[in-house]
C-alpha cells in the first residue's frame, strides 16, 4: 500500500459531532483538573464527564474500589456535585479546551433524568450520553438498562426534553443486547453507548468479608473487553445509528478493534485509572497501527474488517 | 512528558532500584534513583505518596506508598508485606526498573507550625511519612518529639532520633520500650512530664487515629491525620477513595489521594469499624 | 483458635453426594486420560466429564481458541463422541479412579437431553450436570438458559426420567440469574452449577478479522471470577438447594471465597489448562488456608462469612 | 512431582535458562538446563513440543514450542517472535527461571522408516523439530537430505548440514541458495537428478505443506507432516486445537496437542484457506 507513512485522517463523526480522533475518555475515570495534569486535553476525541444528577449524590461509602485478576471492581455509587454545580464550577473550565464535552446524565427516576437534560440544553455541552444502568427507584430498583421498556421510556423522555444530541449508554447486565439497543433506537436516541460494567462481587477471603461496602461493584477492565466488544459488534448490526465503543480498551489495538467492529469512536476507562497517560498513548499507538497497516481513515480500516468477515 | 501545557505537571517516571533492605520482620525499605528525582525533590511536601505501578499485569491499580524520604539522590520508601502487590515490591533487585508516579496528594500542612514544637505519632508503616516530615520540621526550625509505636520489632527508629528531639516507643507486646499503645504511651507520658506541642501530626492505622483524635480534642491540641483508603487511580479521577469529610456542617465525601491524605482530625467523621 | 494445625475435614455433601473435598473438574477442562497425566485423579472431589449429546457433536472448526487479557475464550462447541461411546469408552476407564463421576449433559433439543439421561440412568455416573447453555434448535437457536420457561422445561423432563440426581448448569448471559435458578429449582433440580461462560469475542487487529472461526466463544478463567461470585452469592440466597460453583477459581483462596458465598462444592476449569496440575495445587492450598485461619470444616467456614457479613 | 501412580508421567517443571542468542531477525534459540532433562531426553520423540508458560500473568495460555534438540544437557528451543509471548521469552537472560511442560504429543513416526532414505522439508520455524528428527535418523542409520526454505535469512542451516547428507536451502527473495519456495526447489531438483526418499517428513506454514502434500501423492511419496493449532491446554484436555483428520472414510476432529502434531500428509484434510 502507498502513503505508508503518511499520517493517517483520524477524524469521526459521532451521531453528527465532528471529533478530531476517535479517542474519548470514559464517563467516571476522568477528572478534567486531575487528568489534565497528566496530558494535554486537547489531544482528546472528547471529553466524558462523570455522571450528573439532578441534586448532589453522596455515592456509596468506603471501600469503593476492589482489584481484581486483569479489573477492577467499583462501588463509587454515581457520587457527584449535582448538575448546578457541574454548569458552574466543571463546564467554564471544560470551556477553555477545545474537544467537545459529552455529559453523562443518571437519575433514579425519569423526571431526575429529564431534570439534567433540561438544564444543560442550553450550555456549552456538545452531546449527553444518559447512563440507564441506574436502578429505577420508582420500579422497586430494577435497573433502568435491563429493561427494554424503561430504556425507551428514558429515552423518548429525554429525547423529547433535550436540544442536545442523546447517547444512550447501555448496560451488559441483560440477555439480549440487541433488544434494548433496538428499544432505544426505536424511541429516537441519537446513538448508542457499551457497555458500561458488568455486575461483580469481590470476597476478602482472609477476613471473610464481602470486600466493598457496597456489597457488588462493577467490573471493568481488560478482563471484559472480550463482553464489550462482543456487543459492540452486535449492536452495530442491530441498529442503524452510531455506536460509541468501550470496555477494556488499553491499547490502540484494542480500539482498532472496537473500530472494526462497527465503533464510530471509543472511550478509554479504567485504563486512564491504572495509566493516566492511557486516553493519549492509545491514541498515538492506534494511529501507528494504521500507519502500518495502510489505514489512511477509520472509515477505510473498517471497511477492511468488514470484507475480510464477509459481512 | 508533556509538560508542554501550564497545567501538565504530573507524569509517569521509571526509576532504577538502587538497593533494597529488609528493615524487619516484613517491613523492607526500598531506595530508587532517577533524573526525576530533581523534580520531586524541589516539589514534594512531607506527607504526599507515590504511586507505584506492579509488573505483574494481572494487578492494575497502583500501590499508594508514602514517601518516607528523598536524600542523597535516592527516593526511599518504606513498606510492609501485605499483599501481591507489596511481594513483587520485595523481589525487586538492584538495577530493577520501577515505574511510578509524580508525587501526588496534599502533605502536611505546615503554615500553622511557624515555631514552636510539633508531636509527631506514628504506628507501623505509618511511620514513613513522618521521617521526611521531621525532616522538613528540622529545617525550618521546629522542635519536634515522636511516639512511634509497632506491634513488635521497631524500625526507622535511628533515623528519626537524628532529627527529632526525642523518640518514644511503644511495642503491643513490650519487646522493645513502653508495653501497649501510642495512645496509652502518651496519655503515661503526659501525665509524668506534661505534654507540650503546638502541632500533632500522625499516620498510622484508623483506631490508633481515632484514639489519638479523641486524645488531642480532649487536650485541644491541633491534630492532623494521613489516612488510608483502597484507591482505583491515586489521582483524583475516578473518586474511589472516598473519606467522610465535615466541613461547613456537612458531611461531605472527599478524596484520599487528592483532598488528603492529609485531612484536619476534627474534620474526619470517624465511622465506627 | 484451637486445632491450629490439625488438617481440616474438607468433605461435603453436593446434593446427596459425599465428596471426600469440594474441588471438581469443571467440564470440557477435564480429560480422564490426559489430566491423568499430571496427578492423580483419585485426589478429586468428584470428576465432572465433557458435555455429552445423544450423538456425536463434531464442534466448531478451528481456530477455536482465542486468548483474552486474563482469561480466554473458546468455541470448541461442545465437541464430544456421544452418549454411546462415553459409556463404552470413558466410563470403564473413570471406574478405575475413586470419585464420583458427574457426567456433563449437552442437547439440541429437550428430547436430546432426555436421551442422554436415559442412557446414563443405569451406569455408574453418579449424579447428572445439565448444560443449558446450548442454543435450542426447535425456538431458533435461543439458548435454553437464556429463558426461564425453556430452563424449567430442560429440567422437568430431564428430571422425570433421569434416575440420577440433577444439577442445571446455568448460562450468566442473562438479565436476572436468580430468575432462572428459581425456575430450575421449583420443577425439581437437585442441585445448581454455575456459572458458564460469558459470551464474548476476540478480533485479531492485524488481520483485521474475527479470530474464532465461530464468530463468538465463552469467555472463562479468572477475568470472570467477580461475575461468577456475584451470581454464586445471589444464587445461594434465592435458592434452597445446593450450588456448584465455578468460574476463574485458580487459587486455594479463590475456592474459599466461593465456598464462603454458598457453593457447596467448587469446579475447576481453565486454570487447569493454564496448569494442568491446578485441581490438586487448589485443593492443597484451600486445606493450607483452612488451616491458617483455624477453619475446621467447610461448613465453619462458610459460618464465619455470614456471620461477619450478618447475613 | 507426583510421580506416584503408573499414569502420572506428566509434569511441569521449571528450567533455567543457560543461554539465549539472536539467529536472525526475530529468530532466537534459547537453551535450558535443569535436572529434568535427564528424564526429557530418555523419553523425547522428534516432533514433540513443550508447552512454555509465560510470566506475565495477563497471558495465561501456554505456548507450543517444538523441541529443537537436547544436547549437553541443555534443552534448545528456536522460535520466532510473533506476539506477546514470544516477545516475553526473547526478553529472558541466563540464569531466568523458565516453566515448561514435559514433551507433549506425538513426534514423527519412525517406525516405517527402518532403512532407506528420507526427506526433511523444513519452513522457517518449522525447521527446528527436523533438527531432532534428523539426528535420529542418523542415529538408526538413516541418511537424510533437507530442503529448508525460508523468507529471507536462513538459520540452523550449519546445525542440519552437520547430520544430514544434503541440505538444500530456498529464500523467498532469493537472498541466499534457490530463489523461491521449497516445494519449487524440490520440483527442480527432482528434474535435475531425481528424487530419491522412502519417506519425507515436514513442518512448516500449511500453504508450504499443502503444496507438499499435493507433490507427495502425485509421486507417491509417504509424508508425515507436523502441523500447528490455537491451544487450550497444549496435553488434551480442552479439545481446541481441532484438526480434520480423514480416517475410516470419515473426518474426524482430532487433537493437535495430543493426536499430533504429526499426521500422515494423506489423512489430513486440507481446507481452503
Ligand atoms: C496514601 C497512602 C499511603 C500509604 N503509604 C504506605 C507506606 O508508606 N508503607 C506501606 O507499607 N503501606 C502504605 N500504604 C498502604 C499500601 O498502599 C498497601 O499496603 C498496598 O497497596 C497493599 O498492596 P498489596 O498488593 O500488597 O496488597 P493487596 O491486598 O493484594 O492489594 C489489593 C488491592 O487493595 C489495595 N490495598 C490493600 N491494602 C491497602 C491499604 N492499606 N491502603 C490502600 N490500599 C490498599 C491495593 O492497593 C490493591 O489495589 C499507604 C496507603 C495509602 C492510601
Ligand atoms: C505444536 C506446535 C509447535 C510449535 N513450534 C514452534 C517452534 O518451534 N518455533 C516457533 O517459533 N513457533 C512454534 N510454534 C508456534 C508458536 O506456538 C506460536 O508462535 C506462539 O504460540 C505465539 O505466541 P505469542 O504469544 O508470541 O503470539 P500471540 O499472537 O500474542 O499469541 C496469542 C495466542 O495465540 C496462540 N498462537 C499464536 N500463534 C500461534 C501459532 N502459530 N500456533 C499456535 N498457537 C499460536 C498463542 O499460543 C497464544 O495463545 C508451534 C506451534 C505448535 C502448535
Ligand atoms: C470508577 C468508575 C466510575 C464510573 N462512573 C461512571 C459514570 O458515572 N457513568 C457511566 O455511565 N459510567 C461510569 N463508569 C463506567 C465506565 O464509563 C465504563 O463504561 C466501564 O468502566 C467500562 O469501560 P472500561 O473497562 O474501559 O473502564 C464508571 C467506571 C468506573 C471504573
Ligand atoms: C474449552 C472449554 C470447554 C468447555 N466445555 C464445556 C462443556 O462441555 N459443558 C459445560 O457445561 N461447560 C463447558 N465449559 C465451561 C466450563 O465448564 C466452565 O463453566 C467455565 O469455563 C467457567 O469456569 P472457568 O473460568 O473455571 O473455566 C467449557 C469451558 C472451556 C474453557
Ligand atoms: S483513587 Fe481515584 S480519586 Fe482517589
Ligand atoms: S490444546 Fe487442549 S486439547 Fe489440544
Amino acid at each position: 500500500m502507498q502513503n505508508k507513512r503518511k499520517e493517517p485522517d483520524l477524524t469521526v463523526d459521532l451521531a453528527g459531532i465532528w471529533l478530531k480522533n476517535p479517542i474519548t475518555t470514559a464517563s467516571g475515570t476522568f477528572s478534567p483538573r486531575d487528568s489534565g495534569q497528566f496530558y494535554d486535553l486537547n489531544q482528546l476525541g472528547a471529553m466524558i464527564t462523570k455522571g450528573i444528577a439532578p441534586e448532589p449524590w453522596e455515592g456509596n461509602p468506603s471501600p469503593r474500589i476492589a482489584e481484581t485478576y486483569g479489573g477492577m471492581l467499583n462501588a463509587v455509587g454515581l457520587q457527584n456535585p449535582g448538575v448546578e454545580a457541574y454548569i458552574r464550577e466543571e463546564l467554564p473550565y471544560l470551556e477553555q479546551f477545545s474537544p467537545p464535552v459529552i455529559a453523562n446524565v443518571v437519575g433514579r427516576t425519569v423526571e431526575d433524568y429529564c431534570r439534567v437534560a433540561e438544564a444543560l440544553s442550553d450550555t456549552s455541552v456538545a452531546m449527553l450520553e444518559v447512563n440507564i444502568s441506574c436502578p429505577n427507584v420508582k420500579a422497586g430498583g430494577i435497573g433502568f438498562g435491563t429493561d427494554p421498556a424503561m430504556a425507551a421510556l428514558v429515552t423518548r423522555e429525554v429525547k423529547r426534553i433535550s436540544k442536545k444530541p442523546v447517547l444512550i449508554k447501555l448496560s451488559p447486565n441483560v440477555t439480549d443486547i440487541t433488544e434494548i439497543a433496538r428499544a432505544v433506537e426505536s424511541e429516537g436516541a441519537d446513538g448508542i453507548s457499551l457497555i458500561n460494567t458488568l455486575l461483580g462481587m469481590s470476597i476478602d477471603a482472609r477476613r471473610a468479608k464481602i470486600l466493598l461496602a457496597n456489597g457488588t461493584g462493577g467490573l471493568s477492565g481488560p478482563a471484559i473487553k472480550p463482553v464489550a466488544l462482543r456487543m459492540v459488534y452486535q449492536v452495530c448490526r442491530a441498529v442503524q445509528i452510531p455506536v460509541l465503543g468501550l470496555g477494556g480498551i488499553r491499547t490502540g489495538e484494542d480500539a482498532a478493534e472496537f473500530l472494526m467492529a462497527g465503533a464510530s469512536a471509543v472511550s478509554v476507562g479504567t485504563a486512564a485509572l491504572f495509566n493516566p497517560l492511557a486516553p493519549i498513548e492509545i491514541l498515538q499507538e492506534l494511529k501507528e497501527f494504521m500507519m502500518e497497516m495502510g489505514y489512511r481513515t477509520i472509515a477505510e480500516m473498517r471497511q477492511a474488517f468488514q470484507e475480510g468477515q464477509g459481512k | 512528558m508533556c509538560r508542554d501545557k501550564e497545567w501538565v505537571q504530573k507524569s509517569l517516571v521509571t526509576g532504577r532500584v538502587a538497593g533494597q533492605e529488609r528493615l524487619t520482620g516484613d517491613v523492607y525499605r526500598i531506595r530508587i534513583q532517577g533524573d526525576f528525582l530533581e523534580d520531586f525533590s524541589r516539589e514534594v511536601k512531607p506527607g504526599q505518596f507515590v504511586n507505584v505501578y506492579m509488573k505483574d499485569r494481572s494487578t492494575l491499580l497502583p500501590r499508594p506508598v508514602s514517601i518516607c524520604r528523598i536524600q542523597s539522590g535516592q527516593l526511599e520508601l518504606v513498606y510492609r508485606v501485605v499483599g501481591k502487590g507489596t511481594r513483587e515490591m520485595a523481589g525487586y533487585h538492584r538495577g530493577d526498573a520501577i515505574r511510578l508516579s509524580s508525587p501526588l496528594g496534599n502533605g502536611f500542612d505546615l503554615s500553622c507550625c511557624q515555631s514552636g514544637s510539633a508531636l509527631l505519632v506514628g504506628g507501623g508503616v505509618g511511620i514513613p511519612p513522618l521521617l521526611q516530615l521531621a525532616g522538613e520540621l528540622n529545617n525550618r526550625g521546629i522542635r519536634s518529639m515522636a511516639v512511634l509505636g509497632f506491634q513488635r520489632e521497631p524500625f526507622l527508629i535511628q533515623e528519626m532520633e537524628k532529627i527529632c528531639d526525642k523518640v518514644l516507643v511503644a511495642t503491643e507486646d513490650g519487646s522493645f520500650g513502653f508495653a501497649g499503645n501510642v495512645v496509652q504511651l502518651i496519655e503515661k507520658e503526659g501525665q509524668e512530664k506534661g505534654l507540650a506541642a503546638d502541632q500533632v501530626f500522625s499516620c498510622g492505622p484508623k483506631p490508633m487515629l481515632k484514639a489519638l483524635a479523641d486524645l488531642c480534642r480532649e487536650r485541644e491540641l491541633p491534630l492532623q491525620v494521613s489516612l488510608e483508603e483502597r484507591m482505583g487511580c491515586g489521582y483524583g479521577a475516578c473518586v474511589g477513595c472516598a473519606v467522610d469529610i465535615k466541613q461547613d456542617g456537612k458531611i461531605q465525601r472527599k478524596a484520599v489521594c487528592k483532598d488528603g491524605p492529609v485531612f484536619l482530625a476534627e474534620e474526619v467523621f470517624w465511622h465506627a469499624e
